[in-house]
């Protein structure tokens, strides 16, 4: 826990803002885990906002998010000035993994699942594996973080209008070949998507999910961000996606 | 030196300050922001005879000053709770109350007697309160009767403390407070959440899934105040206030209110370190304002 | 057009949005902000046989999301309200509701047989719900069958609708709410406040002269879309909603939940423009999402 | 009601604060009269707060008020910066009434009663009335605006603990010799100060008290806000300090 000072807040697109901090002291992190940020210190808004971490810059120095300007808290949160102080909890909850020996692997994000790809693609670019993203958008006007993608490989992008790259799903551009290639996928994005996704991937892709689940505690302690999960012995229970994830191998995850 | 130590029946706390049932889990994610001895207690998770899976998703809502849940008493059942959950609390040097809930008064007899084999136990809290009725215990709570009958049957097999944790969904708290002090309880705890609900515009349902939630945080902090005010002046047994406390005034607050020791739920998850930055709180308030015993305080608003 | 028309029994709203009793008094202070013939109806403060004073100051505090006020329904008499307040409402062309308290059956009675004598008044509301127990009510708003009494007797003197205005400081809402419908209200309005209670930490009293005071704001919402949503699902005549509605959003959400209007208290204190702005988000609502008829919106949750 | 922007925002002693607004076009003001200001958009601190009008300056331009850092909602208060905007309703109730052919005035300020006497000693100055002020503190470290004050007459100061000026109260300068001179007085403090000034001047001088109350709407409509005064029929009755007041007539507040 930390009040962590706000170095860059800019529109990146329709409601959509680019947040990024000054980086506590002793940052410990994975791609994957999330920011679980208080958007006021009063108590109109009691709860924190769990928001992905995107990318940590500038040899550690910078943290940044990005985020959708959507309900009443992340409104409060879109008024906070550069130099402003935010009460942020984390990095929090269990990341992306990454795997030595593979060589290629495909990023899946979904409208706000993006933003964790970054610190990802960058991951794996940097441990010399090849990365093949692929982006879904609503539309072109709501599209974020492509430019950034591209520095560490190609980047594919479907809108549901067709007003960037494909008219379609992101499932579209997984074709056989593209599968055949990769060693490992890493999605985040809404459930329709992930549910695809897990379809189409599984016996032929091993990788894995980022879920979503509104918060308390954020930390395990009040059982709300229950998901259901395939337990070792074979049946259905809960785990949360606060503290077991926000990430879970893709064949764990069982969509009702 | 301030003595900021309380007494709950036979159980000696060293300050008023406990998290709230369901709020803290079985304490292992605070033990990792602070340490959990310097709590006066630690309230556990409900725990019920078998395992529970609890409600669906979302379990949680925000609301104006506070919050609704509908957890549904997720819980891996007496055995593991006891096997697996409360011995790890031993090492910190604090009384371990477990919270126990039921649908039938055989339950809560049940998960007593089973609870009564672990060392662990040092008090229990019964939950006739849980304000999402797929759970069971709501009954128990808005019944003066029958809240004296499970009172009285745990009372039976329990050798340690019986706290009873009230529900404020009633006409009439003070009528609750004597029954259950007449069928023999050690303390009252209070209060438990406001049976209220949050509709999401988009879908045009309850936003949580179980329709129906337990609003707790510093909304109901007043409705807590008063209700902790008319029945500490009505019984003769120690109350562990609750509702809303978010920092040590509040928790003065319900002190002076008639409360002998406080429980700390929402406070936690917007604060991790709540807890111990109340009992900071509490211990300021008494070197600020000359109190020597912070059992001076219970009560002085009335008294 | 977007129709936001409704009726509460006979009476005919432009829109679904009224002030609540007691926060507007007879509407002049607020009409030096708008023109009340914008206002859906206006409901004015509670109105007793004999002129009363009132509890001692300070009367109102400020808690977390919401506000405590005892009052004690310090008004002029009902001859007064009839001679000196309600002439000047004609000029709007809205209904009247004229709030009704009491300490006996005899006085509500007294008080709605005197109104009946005025061609200003539109509809009764009988206020069975004064959380401050001194100003008496809270009695016939705590027990279904004095409730349902008190109901009967006015709707016998009564020649305009009847809306008997509901307590939430009930275990059971509904039993409540449906023995008033079966005594022949026309309408049902709920909730009147939580009984609440704020401790000054410097004086060690509480903070309300009375003791305890009526909780409203926004920190009461969720208590009160739960109660609506409830007790919609169990009658069959009309809700007015109200509690903590700050915004048009909070209006839809009483609708959805089952209300068929509408009553902003506590935000006219916050915004003396609260309610045409509430009238203007309840429209705005409704163009956005394609809600031809406001009307359509009511009970949407559970329907 | 509008939402003035913050020109100026100052300590000026230990928790008090000086707070300048633009002032609104169509400003209409009297001494005495308080501003109704939300101290946050929020919804964790509903209730507006009262605070005196001090001064009008720079030709209607700036309206300012000084207050006391005590409660959460005025520490959120003296948070806002310059360029903040706030909301505030008002200038609201009764003030002061200046009456034609005064040549002599008493002003008595205590503590926060003080503030409402700046806008009135320059009022009265202007209409050239001659001005004592007789300002009451607890202590020198909590007084304030004596300055201003003494720019439009004398200023005698009473301190509790006599660190600046005498150690008294403020009804300890009013001499017989002081009040045969004058023809009213206004007073503005604490309950206790309020009781002893207008036993003081009963059937010697009139003038007027500005009371306090703690309120819900600050506009006549809750009756949160009454007061115990003596009703032209000679009764006990009920006014609302926020509408009939906060300035009475001396004789008609009734103390308990
Ligand atoms: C692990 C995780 C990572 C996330 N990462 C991102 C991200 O990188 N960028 C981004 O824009 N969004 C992200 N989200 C979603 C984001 O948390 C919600 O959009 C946000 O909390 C909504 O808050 P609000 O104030 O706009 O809405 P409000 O409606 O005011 O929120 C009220 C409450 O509901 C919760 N809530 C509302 N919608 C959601 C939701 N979709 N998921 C979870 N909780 C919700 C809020 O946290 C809050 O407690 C993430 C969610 C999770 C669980
Ligand atoms: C007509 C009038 C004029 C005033 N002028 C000034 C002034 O010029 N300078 C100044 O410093 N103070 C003035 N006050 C007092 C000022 O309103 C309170 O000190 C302030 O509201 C306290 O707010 P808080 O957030 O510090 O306290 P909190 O305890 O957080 O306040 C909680 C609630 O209680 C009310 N309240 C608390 N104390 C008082 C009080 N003493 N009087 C009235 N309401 C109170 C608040 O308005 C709020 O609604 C005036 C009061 C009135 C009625
Ligand atoms: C997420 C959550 C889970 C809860 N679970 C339990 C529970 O298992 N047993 C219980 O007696 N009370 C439970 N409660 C109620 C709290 O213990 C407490 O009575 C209530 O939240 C009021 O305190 P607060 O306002 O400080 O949170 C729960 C509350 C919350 C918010
Ligand atoms: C200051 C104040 C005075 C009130 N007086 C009355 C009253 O005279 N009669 C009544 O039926 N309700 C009265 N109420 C209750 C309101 O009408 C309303 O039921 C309650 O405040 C909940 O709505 P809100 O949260 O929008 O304020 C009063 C409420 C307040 C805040
Ligand atoms: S949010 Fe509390 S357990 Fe996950
Ligand atoms: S504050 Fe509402 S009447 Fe004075």
């Amino acid at each position: 826990m930390a009040r962590l000072t706000i170095l860059e807040h800019r529109e990146i697109a329709d409601n959509m803002r680019w947040l990024a901090f000054e980086a506590p002291q002793d940052l410990h992190y994975q791609p994957g885990q999330f920011l679980h940020i208080r958007v006021t210190d009063g108590v109109d808004h009691l709860l924190r906002r769990p928001i992905s971490l995107c990318k940590v810059d500038g040899g550690r120095q910078v943290l940044a998010v990005a985020y959708r300007v959507g309900g009443k808290g992340t409104k409060l949160l879109a008024a906070k000035n550069v130099g402003d102080t935010l009460d942020v909890l984390g990095p929090l909850g269990k990341g992306f993994q990454l795997h030595d020996g593979d060589s290629h692997a495909i990023l899946i994000g979904g409208g706000i699942g993006v933003p964790p790809m970054v610190e990802l693609a960058d991951q794996l670019h940097q441990k010399g594996v090849k990365v093949t993203t692929i982006v879904g958008f609503q539309s072109k006007n709501v599209s974020i973080l492509i430019d950034d993608l591209k520095k560490y490989g190609d980047v594919l992008i479907a809108t549901n209008d067709g007003t960037l790259g494909l008219q379609g799903f992101v499932t579209d551009y997984m074709t056989d070949e593209l599968l055949s290639s990769a060693d490992r996928f890493y999605a985040c994005g809404p459930t329709p998507m992930l549910r695809a996704v897990q379809a189409k991937m599984a016996g032929r892709v091993e990788g894995y999910l980022s879920l979503e689940e509104r918060m308390g505690c954020g930390i395990g302690a009040c059982m709300a961000c229950v998901t259901s999960c395939q337990l070792p012995d074979g049946s259905i229970g809960f785990k949360k996606v606060c503290k077991d994830g926000p990430v879970f191998p893709a064949p764990e995850v069982y969509f009702a | 030196m301030i003595d900021l130590s309380v007494n709950i029946g036979s159980l000696k706390l060293k300050n008023p300050v406990m998290p709230a049932s369901g709020c803290f889990s079985f304490g292992k994610e605070y033990a990792d922001f602070y340490d959990l001895s310097q709590l006066g207690a630690i309230t556990v998770k409900a725990t019920t005879l078998e395992p529970r899976l609890g409600n669906p998703t979302p379990r949680v809502a925000e609301t104006p000053g506070g919050m609704l849940n509908a957890i549904g008493l997720q819980n891996p059942g007496v055995e593991k709770v006891i096997a697996e959950e409360l011995p790890h609390l031993r090492k910190y040097d604090i009384p371990v109350i477990v919270n126990v809930a039921g649908t039938t008064v055989e339950d809560y007899v049940a998960v007593t007697e089973r609870l009564m084999d672990s060392a662990d136990v040092d008090a229990i809290e019964v939950n006739i309160s849980c304000p999402n009725v797929k759970c069971g215990g709501i009954q128990f709570g808005t019944d003066p009767a029958q809240a004296a009958h499970v009172t009285e049957s745990i009372k039976k097999v329990s050798k340690v403390p019986v706290i009873v944790k009230l529900s404020p969904n009633v006409t009439d708290i003070v009528a609750m407070a004597k029954a259950v002090e007449a069928a023999g309880a050690d303390a009252i705890s209070m209060i438990n959440t406001l049976v209220g609900m949050s509709i999401d515009l988009h879908k045009k349902r309850p936003l949580i899934a179980n329709g129906v939630g337990g609003l707790s945080g510093p909304a109901v902090k007043p409705v807590a105040v008063r209700m902790t005010y008319q029945v500490a002046q009505a019984i003769n047994i120690p109350i562990i206030g609750m509702g809303g406390i978010m920092d040590g005034e509040d928790a003065i607050e319900f002190l002076m209110a008639g409360a002998t020791a406080v429980a700390i739920g929402t406070a936690n998850f917007v604060n991790p370190m709540a807890c111990p930055e109340i009992i900071e709180g509490i211990q300021t308030y008494c070197e600020q304002n000359g109190v020597a015993n912070v059992r001076d305080l219970v009560g002085v608003a009335w008294k």
